[in-house]
């Protein structure tokens, strides 16, 4: 009969209408400023400089080897090598990033600089509230805006921050036993060839290139 | 007490006129009573436009508007401030006279039709003896207001959507009237005032003689609802401004207080006929039952008008919109012979009496005619649900 | 005569004159229904409230809609003007002079009518309503077959000329077997 | 109502004229309707109901739609190009900005496409996370694009508004998933990105158990609803042949009762290991092409369940696929999956080199779309957009 199914349409609408007030599931809307829904473990937004220690611009990890650049699919970052070199966490000197910017005007988040990095340097962050007045300079993250601690990567991510520290521990540990295995496999050479002359360059190892599929997320 | 409460606006009324000189009393009781009725069905439009948002956003399970004032009731407040102070544009190649006049030749009429309405007991503004034929007449002048809205903006869509909207009013119109005319029959009246007092419960009696409870009156109610929907252009008949198809119809090229305007006389539009509704079927001021009598009449009346103007709501909160060419089926099809099939039901109700006599003989009718209508309309078109199958993998 | 009257006499004759003299057409069906509006009112003000209310109804809800309907679907678009002036405007003050005297020479010639005197008593609908149901039922019953006739006869002149959509007859299935788009 | 001269509609009037689209269509070479007879607007590219910015060229005779050209364009971002100068892997983002609801089934394309390229195999469990993914991604596009119908006709939101509530449960999984609710990124060469986070597969579960609560309610409130049956049957119908003949895909294809769902025909993933049934429409018309979405996403719900049951641990990625220096050898491809709005393909040339010589997408909303004007020519201006809105187009997949 004519009309049923306009009458069984306003059953449903009348059940939703005193259902969004009964049933949490059905009112999912969240008000944003005050509540927050948890952010999600995997959640992207922009990607930022990670660094270790207290100073940015002493423990940044980036060395600045552009692979980044050359990947990122947008080519929303530019990168220029320093002239000078730093010792990384292993101890090995390495360039740096004399500019690092991101335009995140043109970023689209897709997370692939993070994922072909070999240095764990690059990361997504998760802060999203980047509206700016300013759409030139005010969407440039430089390299000062983008270098944020390992203990702010840690919190974000925290799974995959573990699985990193405790690889780069393991490197680091490895990596100081072979110098002072090499330290002393010298100073036994030195000791019996020609004591005093010897130059002491702890030609330390490569950092292992981690799986750069792998590092970023599981 | 009660009583006191019940005529305390005609008191008022009357002890502000009272003074005046006895020539223009009659004047200036109406100017009074127009002022008040602008300001309620103001303050109505106001608090509908944000109980309907709220209620199609609980509807559609979102919250709605929250922000301004508690619960966002003041919601409407910052969206009159934000139309008058916006720039009144009027396209250059509008006719600018008629463009201009048309809001105001929709809303004149509309607020007129208020008149007529007995909000409650000796609370007609203006107590016609042809009242209903005056609800009639100013209703159909809004038609004219809406052809200069979308002839003067030289708008393909705004012409389209005035296209629309009239030929849409002119059908409907019939219909509109037509379920109208056995409540007159019934009655032996056309005044609001006389329709509404026929309808309360005969002493001794404790149901009151609402035209609703008889099997006639409750069709003819829905086809005057349904019909009030199609006048007031709301949905599923808002193919006028059907915002999907023309965007927003005849009042496309109208901004900031203009379109305000607009937009009030719809809702004034859609609380007028809910009120005649209330008025002609609903028993207007009356009780539903004998022993309610001590309420205020005016606060049953505007009890009845919440209660469809929520039915609005909820309607548009459910349905998709029709199409012109079955509208015009709709209207002319099922709505037009259903209203004239009433009639004849009517007078046999009349006299067969409101006994079960009457029920036996009317409801077989009325729901035979209903059902006949409906599936010729439905039928013709082969429009069915359908069963569906599936691939042999 | 009251300032009322005036008001709505200068309306009414304001209207007609505007409607006569206005260039665009639908300018002037607009100023036809301020005439017929004013006309209304003069009804209303002399106490015939079912002949006022049912002129609004039928002339302003109906006709001027046709009106405006007849001037839009008939003239092409872009022509809102009149293309020429009348310029036979002597035959027209014409006929429409001597229409007008005849009519007020047959209101003049009512015997029993005087100017300036209300009529006795404002007739009811219920007394409008029996009249035309006893004394005048026959020539409502030959207006009504008249109005009829005319009516089928337009929608016969519609029908004719009427193109089948396939709304109107359902699902379109019937596509040439086999053929390629364009 | 006779025109004046110029251009006319052929107008069937004695049996045996052409009846069907056909008879609207405005002859050839007829260009000067602007007679005062019809009337030609421009439907978009700002409009609110097409979906984007489309834009149709419509000529009515009176609300009759007489002649219907659609324009678009107004998207266009290069994609194809833009992936033949860039790394494969970089083309992978750009994937997900075809069609924006569906970026997890874009992603699977181009992947299989490059599989088959590089000759890539793909761990079983990253296989079941794509089937997952995917008909998470088939329920979420259908539920929008019924609401979107709804709302073409007019229905305040509502429908769609359920539709969204919906889709915002299954936006969070993938968010959980893979970091973002619409651009995904998650496919890789041979597997996937990264592995579910803990207690994923739970959430997904609860989605799907939930789900046809929710297809009950909408067909309630919508399926049997008079005004939406008679807007909606009868209208824009398309025919087998028509349809075969201009290549359309996808439920648009099965609503007029063509078999051809590439999940069977390809059997491409793991699809043969699943069981689900291919809905079938009559009549091709606009009711048919709503249901054939929604009698598939009860399908999908299917699959889902038996995926969640039977998905094994393992790894997720191809241990020879890499993704820095990937120079697949040289050779062509042509990957393509059943996507939520039909065939979506993707011809890959490699010359050796780390980007690939010739990059070509199969888009099923521009080669759906193309039958636009034959569906729409002798229905109302009204119509005209709730058979857009059917026939399902993504301006980001039309326009590349």
């Amino acid at each position: 009969m004519l009309g049923i199914g306009l009458i069984k349409g306003l059953a449903e609408t009348g059940r939703n209408f005193v259902g969004s007030y009964l049933d949490p599931d059905r009112l999912v809307t969240v008000e944003y400023p005050e509540e927050r829904l948890p952010v999600k473990e995997n959640f992207r937004q922009f990607p930022f400089l990670v660094f270790d220690g207290e100073k940015a611009d002493i423990g940044l990890r980036c060395v600045a080897c552009q692979i980044c650049e050359k990947e990122c699919p947008p080519q929303c970052i530019y990168i220029e090598k320093s002239k000078d070199k730093k010792p990384d966490h292993l101890g090995k000197p390495q360039f740096y990033p004399a500019v690092f910017d991101i335009d995140i005007s043109v970023c689209m988040s897709c997370q692939i600089c993070v994922e072909v990095c070999p240095f764990d340097a690059i990361k997504m962050d998760q802060q999203f509230e980047l509206s700016t007045a300013d759409r030139f300079r005010g969407l440039l993250l430089t390299r000062d805006r983008l270098a944020k601690p390992n203990s702010h990567f840690q919190a974000i991510h925290p799974r995959d921050a573990a699985e990193i520290d405790m690889r780069r521990v393991d490197e680091r540990a490895k990596a100081e036993a072979k110098a002072k295995a090499d330290a002393e496999a010298k100073a036994k050479q030195a000791t019996a060839a020609a004591p005093g002359a010897t130059k002491a360059v702890a030609s330390t190892p490569k950092p292992a290139a981690a799986p750069a599929n792998e590092g970023a997320i599981s | 007490m009660a009583a006191t409460l019940d005529q305390l606006f005609v008191q008022l009324l009357h002890g502000m006129t009272a003074p005046l000189p006895e020539a223009i009393r009659p004047w200036v009781a109406l100017a009074i009573s127009l002022g008040a009725i602008l300001a309620v069905f103001g303050l109505c439009f106001g608090i509908t436009t944000v109980c309907e948002r709220k209620a199609i956003a609980r509807m559609q399970n979102r919250l709605g508007p929250n922000r301004v004032g508690p619960y966002g009731f003041l919601q409407f407040a910052a969206d009159g401030i934000k139309t008058l102070t916006k720039e009144d544009i009027v396209p250059r190649t509008a006719d600018q006279v008629v463009h201009f006049l048309a809001p105001l030749a929709l809303l004149v009429p509309v607020v007129l039709t208020f008149l007529v309405l007995p909000f409650g007991r000796n609370m007609t503004a203006m107590d016609l003896e042809v009242g209903l034929l005056f609800f009639f007449a100013a209703g159909a002048s809004t038609e004219l207001a809406v052809f200069m809205a979308g002839w003067s903006s030289r708008n393909k869509y705004s012409l389209l959507g005035a296209m629309r909207a009239i030929a849409q009013m002119l059908s409907y119109e019939l219909p509109f009237i037509l379920s109208t005319i056995g409540v007159v029959m019934i009655t032996g009246a056309l005044s609001t005032t006389k329709i509404v007092e026929a309808q309360a419960a005969a002493p001794g009696e404790w149901l009151a003689r609402w035209h609703v409870f008889t099997p006639w009156g409750l069709a003819a109610f829905l086809l005057f609802l349904i019909a009030a929907f199609a006048e007031s252009n709301r949905s599923p008949f808002d193919l006028p401004e059907g915002e999907s198809e023309i965007v927003a119809g005849y009042f496309i090229e109208y901004s900031g207080f203009k379109f305000a305007l607009f937009f009030m006389a719809e809702y004034l539009g859609m609380f007028s006929s809910s009120g005649m509704a209330v008025t002609l079927f609903l028993g207007g001021w009356t009780a539903p039952f004998a022993f309610l009598d001590w309420v205020p009449s005016w606060m049953w009346f505007f009890g009845k008008l919440g209660v469809l103007i929520a039915l609005f709501i909820w309607v548009r909160g459910t349905t998709p919109r029709l199409r012109m060419d079955q509208l015009m089926d709709f209207a002319w099809k099922f709505m037009l012979p259903l209203a004239l099939i009433i009639l004849p039901t009517a007078a046999i109700w009349h006299y067969a009496g409101r006994g079960w006599l009457g029920w036996l003989v009317t409801a077989p009718i009325v729901v035979g005619a209903y059902v006949l209508l409906g599936r010729s309309l439905v039928g013709r078109r082969r429009i069915r649900q359908r069963s569906y199958r599936y691939a042999a993998t | 005569m009251s300032p009322i009257f005036y008001f709505l006499a200068m309306l009414t004759l304001g209207g007609a004159v505007a409607a006569m003299s206005l260039r665009n057409p639908v300018h002037c069906a607009l100023s036809l229904v301020v005439t017929f509006v004013g006309l209304a009112g003069v009804y209303l003000g002399l106490g015939a409230h079912f002949l006022g209310l049912s002129q609004v109804l039928v002339y302003v809800g109906a006709v001027a809609i046709l009106l405006v309907f007849v001037l839009l679907l008939t003239r092409g678009s872009g022509k809102d003007e009149f293309d020429e002036r009348p310029d036979r405007w002597w035959p027209a003050l014409g006929v429409g002079g001597g229409l007008g005297g005849v009519l007020i020479a047959v209101v003049l010639a009512q015997p029993g009518l005087a100017l300036r005197t209300a009529p006795p008593e404002l007739p009811t609908v219920r007394a409008l309503g029996e009249s035309l149901m006893t004394d005048f039922v026959l020539p409502l019953q030959v207006v009504g077959v008249l109005l009829t006739a005319a009516l089928i006869g337009a929608a016969v002149l519609a029908l004719s000329d009427r193109r089948r959509t396939p709304q109107d007859s359902g699902p379109v299935t019937s596509r040439e077997e086999g053929e390629t788009r364009r | 109502m006779p025109s004046h001269g110029g251009a006319t509609a052929k107008v069937p009037t004695e049996a045996g004229a052409p009846r069907g689209p056909d008879a609207y269509r405005l002859t050839a070479g007829d260009n000067e309707y602007d007679d005062g007879s019809l009337l030609e607007i421009s439907m978009g590219p700002q409009h609110p109901s097409t979906h984007g910015v489309f834009r149709m060229d419509v000529v009515l005779d009176g609300e009759t739609v007489v002649k219907l050209k659609p324009v678009f364009g107004y998207l266009h971002r290069n994609h194809e190009k833009i992936a033949e100068s860039a790394s494969y892997l970089a083309a992978m983002p750009y994937t997900d900005r075809l069609d924006y609801f569906c970026s997890l089934t874009n992603n699977w394309a181009y992947a299989l496409a490059v599989e088959k390229l590089a000759g890539l195999q793909v761990p079983e469990r990253a296989e079941f996370l794509r089937v997952i993914t995917a008909e998470l991604t088939r329920l979420q596009n259908h539920v929008c694009l019924a609401g979107f119908l709804m709302q073409d006709m007019g229905a305040s939101g509502t429908p769609l508004m359920y539709g969204f509530r919906e889709r915002e449960k299954i936006l969070d999984l993938f968010e959980a998933l893979t970091g973002a609710r619409m651009m995904c990124n998650y496919m890789r060469f041979g597997g996937c990105r990264c592995d579910t986070p803990p207690g994923w597969l739970e959430e997904v579960r609860k989605v799907v158990d939930r789900f046809p609560r929710f297809l009950d309610e909408f067909e309630n409130l919508l399926s049997s609803n008079e005004i939406l049956m008679a807007r909606t049957q009868g209208i824009g119908v398309l025919t087998r042949d028509l349809a075969i003949n201009a290549g359309i895909t996808g439920p648009v294809l099965r609503s007029c009762g063509v078999d051809y769902d590439l999940r069977k025909v390809d059997g491409y993933g793991l699809y043969p290991k699943f069981q689900f049934r291919v809905p079938l429409g009559d009549h091709g018309d606009t009711y048919d092409r709503y249901m054939m979405r929604i009698l598939e996403m009860r399908e999908s719900l299917g699959i889902l369940r038996q995926a969640l049951d039977a998905i094994p641990e393992g790894p997720i990625l191809d241990p020879k696929s890499k993704l820095r220096g990937f120079r697949p050898k040289p050779g062509e491809a042509y990957g393509r999956i059943e996507a939520p709005k039909g065939e979506l393909g993707f011809y890959l040339i490699s010359d050796g080199s780390p980007n690939p010589y010739r990059y070509r997408i199969r888009p099923p909303s521009l080669i759906n779309l193309t039958v636009l004007e034959d569906l729409c020519l002798g229905h109302n201006v009204a119509d005209t957009v709730t058979i857009l809105g059917s026939i399902d187009i993504v301006l980001g997949e039309v326009d590349r």
